[in-house]
């Protein structure tokens, strides 16, 4: 049953693909990326959490209480920024492409080919 | 003690599920107006999940970026493409 | 300053480097900025050689933040590397040098308010790339892996007013991007599977595992981003629109540097991750490896001869030559690794200098079309010497360093299996005639004026937007003057005989999985004999032939009557396949991962 | 190819992916697992440093080194922001329309302001000690400041942005992570070692280098996603391309 | 198990979903409206886990979603309205 | 069972209760604007119940004052931005009717 947990990230990044692979919007591609990365963040945590721990930093509660791993939230915030700067970019492309090209649809964009 | 832990559990299934069918409805929408609106959702979702997975430093980052940033760039992206293409049509119609 | 401290500098020089022309860019005059920019590269080089003078044969090993093993473990970051990765950031280092030396007259600095800002890219990509080279830590490599991505996507679209270079740079940040993710998917099952993140420390850990369906996909997902990076079939697509597209100084880092850096990753995280007792054998590796090398040399090779856009041709020749480099390094032996360094080495000084001539070409003409630049060339007599030995190098003439690595790659390869040979052979003259041909026609006028035939979807490359204002009537000096530098330092790896020692005992550290671990942990350990890297009469008898076919090939394009039919049935289907479709490539990296899955399970 | 052939192509691709997945996730240690060698190795590593919160000193402390690229990667975003959204050549300002605002969105707008910047402040001041930090609270900070364009109009936001400021804020911010970890090198210690004096476990000042780092990532992504931002509005709002340009370089 | 906890998983289990379905089914108009609906779910929900965890620190998050969540709403209905203005049947 | 701890749960009840006939409203609604409708129970009403619950829990302190903060931004936030969805969704409704066809 809890497998399910992890199997949801393998999930979401196929959706993310497929999203990625039908689609007619170059803007609609970006955001199929950000859902793929999504499932980077369900399997770390997925990954880092341990049953009956809270969560590790020790001001509103004692240094004994029992804590989920640490590392796997710091990996996962560095993954939440570096997504979120990469999408960023990718945007700022999108926009200028489509102002240049007239087009947001990957099957009209015939500039580079063979 | 094994209530507990079946209360934390039960909320992590939810979780996971809401954030799944978010993501996967957000991936099938075809239109960016609106996939932009369900990825404020897929951020909000996963902040909740992230919550019971006890990361709330995670879940604060993914508040800020994933339900109020990347929404943004993309809603500010589609309007300039909407401000041109209106632009053309204009062109259009004088000509 | 210890020889360890060095290592963090390697990346922390370009980072405030970065930060302060970024700030100042815009308040002080241009010169000053390049100045300034150029000794900080500068001084980037002169901290990396003299890691590399200190590191000898051994490794540096260098705990960030003080987090030194206790007990045998860390929680902190270790930077650690033998002279191959020290190398290859070397090697980064001297080529953005020359790029910042080239782009010296070269931008016309398109935001006005923002001066400073494009040689800050630059020394933030040294900075991701040394990082990516040097580091020893799984998720670390990630990082840098995004931050040289990140930079290289925006440098790729620098030019805005072209719709090319827009969808270029699109094609490959989300590529790259995608397979970031894949990467990191990967790095979290095998974070799972072992609680650690270090290199080393992840292989001390899985020994106590059995090779199960965890570790292959780990593997696999882990090896998508660099393979993608590294441009090997079907994972290429992205790099030929990317490449034909970047401002002509980002080619030169793209081409010279970045894909290799791929390559280098992917073998340095099978050797130290996955090459232990328990991991993923050799020969799994090695045999599909060498495949998929194989697959990437011919169709790069193929692909090179068909085009007639200069940039996209010098693009499809790196996909060529990146499977010569993954078939080296997949033959799992130091010689072969030895070959490779030297190759890799000798190869970004060519490749750099041709795309160096290609930007003058495109300065002076406003095109980099072959066909329509047909003899324009003349007025540029030392571009054409220039073009000419690239080609020549590309083909590897000894005693280029081109030639030397491949021979050593080539003896290695031909002691595994013979027909490897015939590929390298093959592979580098194609690539070569395809330089020498367009060389000919363009600087010479040789051969009959090319017609243009529409048969298959192509991209010309005519109608560019120079990526000067106002094309001078003289070409600046230093876009001339950096590809014959670059060009001699290609020579340089190949004559000066220190190199190739030295590379070849680096190479035999690279392959020692358990000297890695050793140093990681701090343990002495005795490393092997180096095997032998040096010109021998077979080598040099191997690259004349393919200099020899070359020249063949270059010719007969040029003069012989045009056939079409088998050949034609076969390339085009293909060139159709580089359709500069997003949604396609995606479709074929997603069905790469799936090959390479099915096929080391096969083997399994 | 065409989108029946892709279709396929990723069918067939997604089931061996979907296959080996699944097969990866039965080798993983069941959800929930007790044993997280590297996680509590880093907590008690925390301790010793005096860090409340062990997430910040993994990450401005134990793993910085990560961070500093994190925070290049977005100095690069950045920067390339502001390279991809400049004002082509052919392209000019146009005159922004004050726009309508409700008097109740005006009010509210002008009251959540003030709130905002506290909350961001206090979220990145208490980054060691509490959830949060200097990216959550600088991407608040950003995203407060854009309050103005809601609660006025868009001359109003230019007028509290002072772009050029921020743009340097943010280079400083990246520099100074970078050459913080100096710091170490200078007295002899390692790259990133945090050699500060520790404070007080659960105090605002303890961790030694922790606090400053996380300011300066604070500075950086408060100013860097404020200047970001910038870029995008500015293309959404303002700036226009010339005729027949939208649609003609495309051939 | 407490009453906190029971209470969000009430919350998680029966209020999110129909604000979900708003927000795949309909207009962008109605989109924001569930949008804003489940962001005001979200913040009850996480009002009751800094008493449910029994961790104090917690409610940082409500806070920060309350500071954000009007605000996002503000400019996405800011936009849509203007798209609308500009002439563009969606 | 303290009587605070009855009244916070009675509270508890209440919010929970508001907030989920908000929900159900959401999607009963049949028209546009109706469906604005039913947000404004759920901000003004549901939320605030919900934080004032917790505050009777924890009793007067810091973390009281900022359960407070929430729930008057989120009632005061709440109100406003229905009345701007509102608004974006009847410029959406003109114009659709001003471009469609005679």
């Amino acid at each position: 049953m809890t497998l399910l947990f992890f199997l949801a990230a393998g999930w979401i990044f196929l959706a993310g693909v497929y999203g990625m692979v039908t689609s007619r919007n170059i803007i609609r591609t970006v955001g199929c990326l950000a859902v793929a990365q999504s499932s980077t963040y369900v399997l770390l945590l997925a990954v880092g959490f341990r049953r009956g721990g809270t969560s590790p930093y020790f001001t509103d509660t004692s240094t004994r209480t029992p804590v989920v791993d640490p590392v796997v939230q710091a990996l996962a915030l560095t993954d939440v920024v570096v997504g979120a700067t990469v999408t960023a970019l990718l945007l700022a492309l999108a926009l200028q492409l489509r102002k240049r090209h007239g087009t947001v649809d990957p099957d009209a964009l015939t500039g580079l080919r063979g | 003690m094994n209530g507990s832990y079946a209360t934390s559990e039960y909320l992590i299934a939810v979780c996971v599920l809401l954030v799944t069918v978010t993501a996967t409805v957000a991936a099938l929408t075809p239109e960016p107006v609106r996939q932009a609106l369900v990825l404020a959702m897929l951020g909000t979702a996963l902040t909740l999940l992230f919550t019971v997975l006890q990361a709330p430093d995670v879940a604060l980052s993914q508040l800020g970026v994933g339900a109020a940033v990347t929404p943004l760039l993309i809603m500010l992206t589609v309007r300039r493409v909407r401000r041109s293409s209106t632009q053309q049509r204009d062109r259009e119609r004088q000509r | 300053m210890s020889t360890a401290d060095l290592l963090p500098l390697a990346i922390a020089i370009p980072l405030i480097g970065a930060a302060f022309s970024a700030l100042v860019g815009s308040r002080l005059p241009r010169v000053a900025t390049d100045l300034l920019v150029t000794v900080w590269a500068a001084a980037g080089v002169a901290d990396l050689v003299v890691l590399w003078l200190r590191t000898g044969d051994g490794r540096a090993v260098s705990w960030l933040g003080g987090w030194r093993l206790r007990h045998g473990e860390s929680v902190g970051i270790v930077l650690v590397n033998d002279r191959i990765g020290i190398g290859l950031a070397l090697l980064t280092a001297v080529l953005v040098l020359a790029v910042i030396a080239y782009s010296w007259r070269y931008f016309d600095e398109p935001p006005a308010e923002h001066a400073g800002t494009f040689p800050a890219l630059i020394l933030l990509f040294d900075a991701g790339m040394c990082g990516f080279a040097l580091t020893g830590d799984l998720f670390n490599a990630f990082v840098f892996f995004e931050l040289m991505g990140a930079v290289a996507y925006a440098l790729t679209g620098f030019r805005i007013e072209d719709p090319r270079p827009l969808q270029g740079a699109l094609t490959f940040g989300v590529i790259n991007s995608l397979a970031a993710y894949g990467s990191l998917l990967g790095i979290g099952l095998l974070y799972a599977r072992t609680g650690e993140l270090g290199f080393a420390q992840i292989s001390q850990k899985l020994t106590g595992h059995r090779a199960d369906a965890l570790l292959l996909t780990a593997f696999v997902l882990v090896l998508t981003g660099p393979l993608v990076k590294g441009a090997v079939a079907p994972f290429h697509f992205w790099l030929p629109d990317a490449h034909a597209v970047a401002p002509t100084p980002v080619c030169m880092l793209l081409s010279g540097v970045m894909v290799e850096l791929g390559v280098y990753g992917a073998a340095r995280i099978y050797w130290i991750v996955f090459s232990g007792p328990h991991g993923i054998p050799q020969h799994v590796f090695h045999d599909t490896f060498v495949a998929a090398g194989v697959l990437t040399a011919l169709v790069g090779a193929v692909m090179c001869w068909k085009q007639r856009n200069l940039k996209r041709m010098l693009a499809f020749s790196t996909v060529s030559h990146v499977g010569m480099f993954l078939v080296g390094l997949a033959l799992l032996t130091p010689e072969a690794t030895a070959g490779t360094a030297l190759y890799v080495a000798g190869h970004a000084g060519a490749k750099a200098a041709l795309f160096g001539v290609t930007g003058a070409l495109l300065d002076r003409f406003g095109s980099v079309d072959e066909h329509s630049l047909y003899g324009r060339g003349r007025e540029l007599p030392v571009g054409g010497v220039l073009f000419v030995l690239g080609g020549l190098a590309l083909a590897g003439l000894p005693p280029f360093g081109t030639a030397l690595g491949k021979a050593v790659a080539e003896h290695a390869a031909q002691s595994h299996s013979p027909w490897l040979l015939a590929v390298f052979v093959l592979a580098s003259a194609a690539t070569g005639a395809a330089v020498l041909r367009a060389a000919l026609r363009v600087f010479a006028g040789a051969g009959r004026r090319p017609l243009d035939r529409h048969e298959v979807p192509e991209t010309t490359g005519g109608g560019e937007e120079p990526e000067i204002r106002g094309p001078s009537r003289r070409v600046p000096l230093p876009m001339l003057a950096v590809p014959a530098l670059l060009l001699a330092g290609s020579l340089a790896v190949g004559l000066l005989p220190a190199v190739s020692t030295q590379l070849a005992q680096a190479a035999r550290l690279f392959t020692d999985r358990v000297g890695y671990v050793a140093a990681v942990y701090g343990h002495s350990h005795a490393a092997g004999m180096p095997p032998a890297a040096d010109w021998t009469a077979e080598g040099i008898a191997l690259g004349l032939t393919s200099v020899a076919l070359a020249v063949a090939f270059a010719c007969a394009a040029l003069w012989a009557a045009p056939r079409g039919g088998g050949a034609h049935r076969v390339v085009a289907p293909l060139r159709r396949l580089h359709s500069g479709h997003m949604g396609d490539y995606v479709g074929w990296l997603i069905v790469g991962v799936a090959v390479l899955l099915v096929a080391v399970r096969a083997q399994l | 190819m065409s989108r029946r052939l892709r279709l396929a192509l990723f069918w067939a691709a997604a089931v061996v992916f979907a296959v080996a997945f699944t097969a990866a996730c039965t080798g993983l240690p069941d959800f929930g697992t007790l044993s997280h060698p590297y996680g509590s190795r880093a907590i008690a590593a925390a301790f010793h440093q005096r860090t409340a919160n062990t997430i910040s000193s993994v990450n401005f402390d134990q793993r910085a080194f990560d961070t500093l690229g994190e925070e290049s990667i977005l100095f690069a975003a950045v920067l390339g922001g502001l390279v991809l959204l400049r004002r082509a050549r052919d392209e000019r300002l146009a005159g922004v329309r004050r726009g309508r605002v409700l008097p109740s969105t005006r009010m509210f707008g002008s009251l959540l302001l003030p709130i905002t910047l506290v909350t961001g402040v206090y979220i990145v001041a208490h980054g060691q000690l509490s959830p949060g930090g200097g990216f959550q609270g600088g991407v608040i900070l950003a995203t407060g400041l854009h309050l103005a364009y809601i609660a006025a109009d868009y001359g109003v936001l230019k007028a509290i942005r002072p772009l050029a400021v921020l743009d340097a804020a943010d280079a400083v911010g990246a520099g100074a992570f970078a050459v913080l970890g100096l710091v170490g090198l200078a007295v002899g210690a390692a790259y990133l070692q945090n050699v500060l004096p520790l404070g007080t476990f659960g105090q605002l000042s303890s961790g030694g280098l922790v606090p400053v780092i996380n300011a300066a990532v604070g500075v950086e992504v408060g100013s860097g996603v404020v200047v970001l931002l910038a870029g995008f509005l500015d293309q959404a709002v303002e700036i226009v391309s010339p005729t027949g340009k939208d649609n003609g370089a495309g051939r | 198990m407490n009453a906190w906890l029971v209470a969000s998983a009430v919350l998680l289990t029966l209020g999110l979903p129909p604000c979900l379905w708003q927000v795949y089914r309909r207009t962008p108009q109605e989109r924001l409206a569930g949008l804003n609906l489940a962001a005001t779910m979200c913040s009850a929900i996480l009002l009751l886990f800094t008493e449910g965890f029994n961790r104090s620190s917690y409610v940082d998050l409500p806070l920060v979603l309350a500071v954000l969540a009007p605000a996002g709403t503000l400019v996405f209905a800011r936009f849509l309205g203007g798209q609308a203005a500009q002439g563009e049947p969606d | 069972m303290t009587v605070r701890h009855v009244c916070a749960l009675v509270l508890l009840v209440l919010g929970v209760a508001v907030l989920l006939l908000s929900a159900a409203a959401l999607i009963a609604l049949p028209r546009p604007y109706g469906r604005l409708h039913a947000l404004t129970p759920a901000t003004s009403l549901g939320l605030p119940l919900v934080a004032l619950a917790l505050a009777v829990e924890t009793g007067p302190g810091r973390s009281a004052v900022k359960l407070l903060v929430i729930a008057a931004l989120t009632a005061v936030g709440g109100a406003v931005t229905t009345m701007a969805i509102g608004r974006a969704t009847a410029q959406n409704a003109r114009l659709l009717r001003k471009d469609s066809p005679p």
